[in-house]
């Protein structure tokens, strides 16, 4: 299965943020998109997880697995800015609530929670309210999302940015795990996530031409 | 019982807390047994008395809505003082008390309310009227039900007991109110009968069963707060436990993890 | 309704808000106690009862 | 499905949730209107059911904002958009969810506060039926105002605004119900299956327009 983007573009507002962007991912592969500040690094990645419109272009799912979905969206975890648990509800609540809600797609299995939270290194801290957790466990914890229920694509936006060298590596062999078990990756970020030799695609950031109905 | 002896096993640095769970361990089952037998005591003796000639049978209501109504001040009172504590003293426990005695001061409020309304309907003909003595009751009930609220809403403790303390202390001119709003105001609500400057109006008969249900009712309330504040003190304990978990969890893991899940954490 | 009526009516009302005041602080209080269980038992302790502040 | 209707419950009653607020703001709001009006029982007794309907109305209101602002700022509200089930599905139990965390303790709190306002019997049954039935509808028409106020800031006055215009015929026929039930000429059934279709209606416009509104809220 491949996730496969052709000519995207987007815009916010008046601004066209991006233009003509095309990927192509296959299995056990990972798309790193690199790009200074503004360059739409998470515009590109909201639009291929279905959360904000696309100018012109196509995202699809082709090949395999592919078909059996009815959106790109419904195929993909997404890891954003922020951690979509709640504050209130034990980690194990929170977790339970995304393995139940999510559920799990064709071709793979999510894994038991508290193997989840192991594998983040934070087995222990199942039954402890997500808001007394610090900002780098809370992280843990929203990768830990990722793994109780499958998809085979993960979108993850600047995943690393509240963690330490170790909880990167941990990080990195989630990914890798994930990609080996057929599923496949696209991440924006500035640090090498070191997951070894990867595919980059450079947003370049955008000239002002794109306003210039109204320059 | 583990947090006792969890309580005693290091001498020098015991805080209040600590102490307080110790010395209320060991007290509050025998005020609860004393509760359980003044409640006996008091049962018996509000249905062993005759009926009023006036009132018939409802006079029983008394016994129990007349109590119920003082602890609901008497109640308040315990908290302003706590809010006092809180934030003049800084004393520990105040907050913990503070906090602790508005649900019971709620619960007992409400009897107050209800027994006073099934004590209404017969002598009135209504269940409620707004006079002044029944409205102001009704709003230490709101006043109640807001600091419950207050606390619930704010999660940091200190903070909560703090602005809760002063909220406190502001509603605390309501207790007068309700306490001469039946001298001042003239309404259908009964004038107080038994504290009175020149001795109780009312038949020893009835004040003896009076007097034993509040001395029960007491007893109860503060029964419930000890327990009540014993619950506050292992909750506290509890969150500090878990931050201390939060804390430390995770430490083990410096250094690569392997890449499978599941295997990353022995 | 006789006034007797009235008068188990204000008994059992009063008793009722007892009873679940009483099963509240009960529950509370075993809920508290089992979450420091839990806690004692993923060997969390509190600091003054290992070493001092 | 079941799991997000738990979650939600869970949050409405674990500390610092909304289920009990609202109740409060009712009764508040009830017990403020005898100062207002004076305490003429008989007076209170004709103009209670439409306070508490009012009272209702505002408290349903109140906690309203928070149904998908909450979601939005911890970024939950991008999972949930991005199932294959239908958001429209999502928004319908979500809105279950608060209904019964703030909705249904007004409807139980009811005869507590018409005994207060001095009704007869007849005339508290129909204010807690009519609530039962009508209540919902506000909670339905409701989210669609908090869909399209989430990005914005201060959306909660902004829901309030936007809503109550459109909650004003659940007002009618619920004050108009109970009326006809007390009142002896004027037929209890018509207002009230009105008031029925209306929060139909509601159950299903409003999860639209919610799921349609927060599509285009995300940015």
């Amino acid at each position: 299965m491949r996730l496969v983007a052709e000519g995207l573009s987007a815009r916010r507002g008046e601004d066209l943020i991006f233009r003509d962007v095309s990927f192509d991912i296959g299995v056990g592969e990972t798309l790193v998109v690199k790009g200074p500040n503004g360059s739409g690094k998470s515009t590109l990645l909201r639009v291929v997880a279905g959360l904000l419109p696309r100018e012109s272009g196509k995202i699809m799912l082709a090949g395999g697995e592919g078909q059996g979905f009815d959106t790109v969206a419904g195929a993909c975890h997404y890891l954003g800015h922020r951690n979509a648990m709640k504050r209130e509800l034990t980690v194990e609540e929170n977790l339970r609530f995304w393995k139940d809600f999510l559920g799990d797609s064709d071709g793979g299995a999510g894994v038991a929670i508290d193997e989840a939270a192991d594998a983040v290194g934070l087995g222990s801290i199942l039954h402890l309210p997500f808001g007394y957790l610090s900002a780098g466990q809370q992280r843990r914890m929203a990768m830990a999302k990722l793994l109780v229920a499958w998809r085979p694509v993960w979108i993850l936006d600047e995943p690393t940015a509240a963690l330490d060298a170790a909880a990167e590596a941990m990080f990195a062999g989630l990914v890798k795990g994930h990609l080996s078990r057929g599923g496949l990756a696209l991440a924006a970020t500035h640090q090498p996530l070191g997951l070894g030799a990867v595919n980059e695609l450079h947003m370049k950031g955008f000239a002002v031409d794109s306003a210039e109905a109204w320059a | 019982m583990s947090e006792q002896s969890l309580a005693i096993r290091k001498f020098s640095d015991l805080a209040n807390p600590t102490r307080f769970l110790a010395l209320s361990g060991a007290v509050w089952p025998w005020m609860a047994a004393a509760t359980a037998l003044f409640f006996a005591v008091g049962l018996y003796l509000c249905f062993a008395t005759v009926g009023d000639y006036q009132q018939g049978e409802t006079v029983r209501i008394m016994y129990v809505h007349v109590p119920a109504a003082w602890l609901s001040m008497m109640c308040y009172s315990v908290m302003a003082l706590s809010a006092l504590g809180t934030l003049v003293w800084r004393h520990p426990l105040a907050d913990v008390s503070a906090k602790t005695a508005a649900p019971i001061g709620a619960c007992f409020t409400f009897i107050a309310l209800v027994t006073g309304s099934l004590w209404g309907k017969p002598m009135w003909g209504t269940w409620w009227v707004w006079d002044a003595r029944l409205t102001s009751v009704f709003v230490l009930f709101l006043m109640y039900l807001g600091l419950i609220a207050l606390n619930r809403a704010v999660d940091d403790p200190a903070r909560a007991a703090k602005v809760g303390a002063i909220l406190i202390l502001v509603g605390f001119v309501n207790i007068p109110i309700i306490k001469f709003s039946v001298d001042w105001w003239n309404t259908l609500h009964q004038p107080a009968s038994v504290i009175r400057l020149d001795g109780p109006a009312i038949d020893p008969e009835f004040l003896r069963p009076l007097l034993v249900m509040a001395i029960a009712f007491t007893l109860l309330f503060f029964t419930l707060h000890i327990v009540a504040m014993r619950n506050e003190i292992l909750r506290r304990r509890v969150s500090t436990l878990r931050r201390l978990a939060a804390r430390s969890a995770g430490r083990g893991t410096s250094g690569p993890v392997p890449a499978g899940v599941g295997e990353g954490h022995p | 309704m006789t006034h007797l009526a009235y008068v188990a009516a204000a008994y059992a009302a009063a008793f009722l808000t007892v009873a679940g005041l009483v099963l509240w602080v009960w529950l509370d209080g075993r809920a508290r106690r089992r979450e420091l269980a839990i806690l004692e038992a993923a060997g969390i302790r509190r600091r003054s009862a290992g070493e001092a502040k | 499905m079941t799991a997000l209707l738990f979650r939600d419950l869970k949050l409405a009653v674990r500390a610092g949730g909304g289920a009990m607020i609202g109740v409060l703001f009712f009764m508040t709001v009830v017990a403020v209107i005898p100062f207002g009006v004076g305490p003429d029982l008989n007076l209170l007794a004709r103009i209670g059911p439409a306070i508490l309907w009012i009272g209702a109305l505002l408290a349903a209101l109140l906690g309203l904002d928070r149904l998908f602002q909450a979601e939005r700022e911890d970024g939950s509200l991008d999972l949930l958009l991005m199932q294959e089930t239908p958001l429209v599905l999502t928004v319908l139990v979500k809105c279950l969810a608060h209904w019964l965390a703030t909705g249904l303790p007004l409807v139980l709190a009811s005869p507590l506060l018409s005994l207060f306002m001095n009704m007869d019997a007849a005339a508290i049954g129909a204010t807690m039926l009519t609530l039962l039935v009508g209540t919902p509808a506000i909670t339905f028409i409701g989210a669609a105002g908090a869909a399209i106020a989430v990005a914005l800031p201060r959306g909660g006055l902004l829901v309030s605004i936007l809503v109550l215009p459109l909650a004003i015929p659940v007002l009618i026929f619920g004050v108009s119900a109970v009326y006809a039930a007390v009142q002896e000429p004027a037929p209890f059934l018509p207002p009230f299956l009105f008031l029925t279709a209306l929060t139909l209606v509601f159950a299903v416009i409003g999860p639209v327009a919610a799921a349609a509104a927060l599509r285009a809220s995300t940015d």
